[in-house]
């Protein structure tokens, strides 16, 4: 597969900053006490939700988990949005009711955040049977952890999606640890796409820190499903860089080695790097342009959220029930 | 008006339904053949027995602008879907905010009386009460079941239809004609004076029998019944109760924590109400333990109306 | 005596009870260093995030001669186990006649307060209520909280040990020596004479602040904490009631087929509470809606000592 | 593999006629309205439960499914108080609070059956962990069907007992049915055995109607499990001959070619072939005065059932706690 063009490529790149600058920011306002609850970061694995959506169409839907901000980013969340749900203002996502595990954008595509591992897998399993049902070629896309795949659900989806050829991607986005517990220790083979052949369907190990071979291996995977050839399971290997959440008490059984090795391997560095080795067509100025615009939009969402209300008191009994 | 079963009528509202909008489809471990028959086994699926997996995929379906039915048939078997249920399907409509519907239609039967023992008997609606973001309906008559199927279905938020099992063959009229049965309704089955039976689903056409055996003894009771458990009428079951000044709850359920608790607790709260009581309100319902299978242990777990009219006796201190 | 935190007496519970009993392991998605350090990863095992299985495994493991203990962090993340609490944990003592024992441990946080939202909030126990077949507790105290656990160690049947996330840093005296706190038996937490308030968990501690304030103004409140919610200790609660008249239930959980509507029925049906009764009972809960993020919403959620104090005055007629 | 001793086979056999003629007694008497509820048949399927527990020791644990009664009587369940269980009777294995679905010796080792699809596999997968930490050699055995092969807690027990290396035999009964739907629109893949690739465990894939082929399986697994070397996936290709239960209405949507197929296939008709085949090992005289002693056996338990009395409705009551 050739590369993308280098717009495309740019893109990429532009998004993948704009993960880690907001979650960045997120972090500080968090520790500064303007964010509450509860803030999973995904810096360091910013090539998977950036390759897997850049392969996708606008209608496609995808669902996220609790390590959600790259997903709705990747997918073309609205920063401001975003910003004020986390600060739990009027004009987040969720009016202030949902917060960092549960930011949504229906509208998108982006069927939401869940703080339950695997509890999302089947969701958008359904949205993936809606657009069979419809007769359209909108794909669907779960992304989940390596410790969400030893969970229940993530075997009954793969299993009737692949019975029904359903449009699917299951991406599963290894990132070595489940909170303080690593791969090694729950995973009874070290490949989670090693599961893929027990329902009959491609399962593909990638280098989740290349957005290129990510982004192929979803364009693969969306064309099968396009074509009615049903679901792919697309592991990709990869590593967060912060500690499981942000809580000030949040502990880490990983060892520096281990970080430093993944860090060195850091998914941005790598583009910008190609970016660069392709001659002319990405000069240091155009990355720090690029790099300042990220955090204008960044700096822009949290003037809007700060300009946000909270919400009433009273707004807690809203929004139990469809009219 | 014809006469049907309460289990036909249930399955001419979804057959109905599902007629007048292509947006619906069904779920369930079997497809049941009526359906499969006339609506075929695209919109008809028989699942792999992933409840679970089932009760998730209508939430996604839903939010996608289908209207899924997904029959867990024994509640038992909700139990392996309970995280999408109570984290999911529950919370996920408020918790973004209300920026996506999730019309949805779960059916569950309860209840006992099949001599299936503990795995395949219980009624625990309560605990799907408990948790805010469900409407639950739980109808007594074939009449009310299909109007509140049809309800279910054209509702924009998850329902659970519980369904009791000893009610299945039931018979009672039911229109030719389109019609519904609101949500959130109680119905007064019986007028009386003396006391209010509040009861739920077979336990109404136990209580309307009790009712017959205590007016041949000159005791008016009144029988109402709730049809939905969220959102409950409260009003007419005060309403009820203040007129009479007596209440008993009869339940197929076992009394803790139960829907039995909560409709006592809604009377005895309000204050107009709770002055209008003569006699402490009385749960008569299963013995707290799980369904036994011998038929001797069996029906000495569940209430009925034996042991409705003893308890109507008792609260009025006669006999 | 030592002041620790809840958090610790119960850490102190665990560790006291798995030196004593070799018999006892210790499972969960991540493993509390405290325990590894003490007793190896083999017996202190972090698992796959499985809770479903794991939830099983304590039952084959249970019924095999071991005294599991499972760590379900969050209640609700043990949804996806419920089919194992439901269909197994609870009925299969019973099921099968009674021949094998099942001594497990199940732990769980509930309730709000972290801003951690919807799925990370919740106080559901009256779901785990209606079913028969499990031993409930919930303490509001270090002291407590320690003895129940070694209490729910030392018990032959499965206990879920819920325990109130605000509770984790509340500090208090636990004794040094090995003791227990009963099963089943409820603690007045305060003496008083003018209303009963039945308080669950980290309500204890703001109806006993409600209590001081209203104390400086004459009102005497006794504070009852049932401390264990199956077996309910409704005596203890009654004569409470029967002595002052008044009772409200102060609960962190939605009303609606909640313990507090358990704790109502059971005092308004017994006929002797009943004619001591001078008011209708009332619940002061959180409002019946998933539990939202942004801190001014979750606040306004949550009953606390100003909506008891509220409460009481209104029960009261006063102010 | 040498096949079994003589007399073992004879003891295989007689197993396997146990409980065919066990069921069709259960079945007369169901129908008759001695024997309430529901009522699971497991002819057919004899040589699955026969050929495993065969290479079990006395002290290893099974747990079973709704179908159960193949699996006690495999194990070496009392058929008197089996059968008074199903009578529903004082002296029954629950005291008459369990039934058909629910029959449990743990003192045989046999954890229970089970109304709950799959929900016997965590269990059972217990009992293997509690072999484990006990450092014995008890292995533990899961039987679960083809239908509960598809859900959440086979895949979460599976990859738990492989990572831990755990004593235990997963049998999968692929009887080709889940009710009335068929294997082949529930199953991705249409054998099991190749689920077992994803936790590195050997998957293995038997003629179920062929005690020996499953006795030999077995054996392997086992000397595996106590060998410390983890668990197996077995699946015994297999065919129930009745209706998915003994109810009056029970559908049945097999075509009668599918059940003649495998009537032909009669897994005892097999044993016996074998048996007389082997000259001077087996004459008709032998089998019909086995089938005899196995029927006397069953009326024994018939006579035993309406002995013993109906529990006392209170005792609905009691097992409610232990002490
Ligand atoms: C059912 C359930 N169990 C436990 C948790 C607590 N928890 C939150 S995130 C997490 C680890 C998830 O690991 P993984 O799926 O690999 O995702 P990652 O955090 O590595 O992105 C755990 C155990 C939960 N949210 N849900
Ligand atoms: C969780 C759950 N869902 C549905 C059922 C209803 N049910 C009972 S047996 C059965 C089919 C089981 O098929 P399989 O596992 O292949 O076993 P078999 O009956 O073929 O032996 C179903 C769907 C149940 N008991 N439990
Ligand atoms: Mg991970
Ligand atoms: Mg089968």
């Amino acid at each position: 597969m050739p590369y993308p063009t280098p717009e495309t490529q740019r893109e990429m790149l532009r998004t993948m900053q704009t993960i880690r600058r907001f979650e960045e920011r997120a972090s500080d306002d968090y520790h500064a006490g303007d964010i509450y609850g509860v803030v999973h970061c995904y810096i360091g694995e910013e090539a998977v939700a950036t390759g897997i959506c850049a392969a996708l169409n606008d209608d496609d839907q995808i669902i996220s988990t609790h390590r959600g901000h790259g997903h709705c980013i990747a997918k073309g969340a609205n920063l401001d949005r975003m910003m004020a749900e986390l600060y739990g203002r009027e004009d987040g996502y969720c009016k202030g009711k949902g917060g960092s595990m549960h930011i949504a954008d229906f509208d998108i595509g982006m069927l939401g955040a869940n703080g339950i591992v695997a509890g999302g897998i089947s969701i958008v399993t359904g949205a993936g049977l809606a657009a069979q049902l419809e007769g359209s070629d909108r794909v669907a896309v779960s992304f989940f952890g390596d410790g969400a795949s030893n969970a229940g659900p993530f075997h009954e989806s793969l299993n009737i999606a692949a019975k029904w050829k359903l449009p699917m991607l299951y991406v599963c986005e290894n990132n070595l640890h489940s909170a303080q517990t690593p791969a090694s220790r729950t995973l009874a083979h070290e490949d989670v796409a090693a599961r893929a052949a027990g329902y009959g369907i491609p399962g593909v190990i990638v280098d989740g820190n290349d957005v290129f071979a990510v982004y192929e291996a979803a364009s693969n995977a969306v064309a099968r499903a396009r074509a009615g050839e049903g679901p792919t399971l697309i592991e990709c290997k990869t590593y967060r860089w912060r500690k499981h959440t942000e809580r000030p008490n949040q502990p880490d059984q990983r060892t520096q080695e281990e970080i430093d090795i993944w860090m060195k391997r850091d998914p941005i560095a790598r583009l910008v790097d190609h970016l660069k080795s392709q001659q002319g067509q990405f000069s240091d100025e155009e990355w720090d342009a690029m790099d300042a615009a990220v955090l204008k939009s960044i700096e822009a969402s949290v003037v809007y959220a700060k300009a946000s209300p909270f919400p009433a008191p009273e707004a807690a009994l809203d929004d139990l029930y469809a009219d | 008006m014809r006469e049907i079963t309460f289990a036909q009528a249930a399955m001419e509202a979804l057959v109905e339904e599902m007629e007048r909008d292509p947006k619906i489809f069904h779920m369930s471990t079997d497809a049941p053949d009526a359906l499969v028959e006339k609506f075929g086994e695209s919109r008809v699926r028989a699942t792999p027995i992933a409840e679970s997996a089932l009760t998730g995929m209508a939430i996604g379906a839903a939010s996608s602008g289908f209207r899924p039915i997904v029959d867990w048939r024994q509640v038992t078997f909700a139990f392996v879907a309970m995280d999408q249920i109570v984290n999911q399907a529950a919370k996920i409509h408020y918790m973004f905010g209300g920026q996506a519907q999730f019309p949805i239609l779960y059916r569950a039967s309860v209840g006992g009386g099949g001599r299936s023992a503990a795995q395949h008997s219980q009624s625990p609606y309560s605990m799907f009460m408990n948790m805010a973001g469900l409407k639950i309906t739980l109808a007594s008559t074939p009449y009310d079941v299909k109007g509140l199927l049809k309800s279910a279905i054209r509702d924009n938020n998850p329902v659970i239809a519980f369904e009791s099992n000893r009610l299945a063959g039931l018979k009672g009229d039911v229109p030719q004609e389109d019609y519904t049965v609101p949500i959130g309704k109680a119905e007064v089955k019986r007028e009386g004076t003396d006391i209010t039976v509040v009861a739920l689903a077979w336990q109404v056409q136990e209580a309307l029998a009790a009712a017959e055996t205590l007016a041949a003894e000159g005791v008016s009771v009144e029988v109402v019944d709730p049809r939905t458990l969220i959102p409950m009428d409260s009003e007419t079951i005060r309403a009820s109760v203040r007129k009479t000044g007596r209440l008993i709850v009869a339940d197929e359920a076992g009394p803790t924590a139960g829907a039995s608790a909560e409709i006592a607790t809604l009377v005895t709260e309000d204050p107009d109400t709770f002055s209008c009581l003569k006699a402490p309100p009385k749960r008569i319902c299963a013995l707290q333990v799980p369904i036994p299978y011998s038929p001797v242990l069996e029906d000495h777990v569940f209430p009925d109306r034996t042991k409705i009219v003893a308890g109507v006796r008792e609260v009025l201190g006669i006999g």
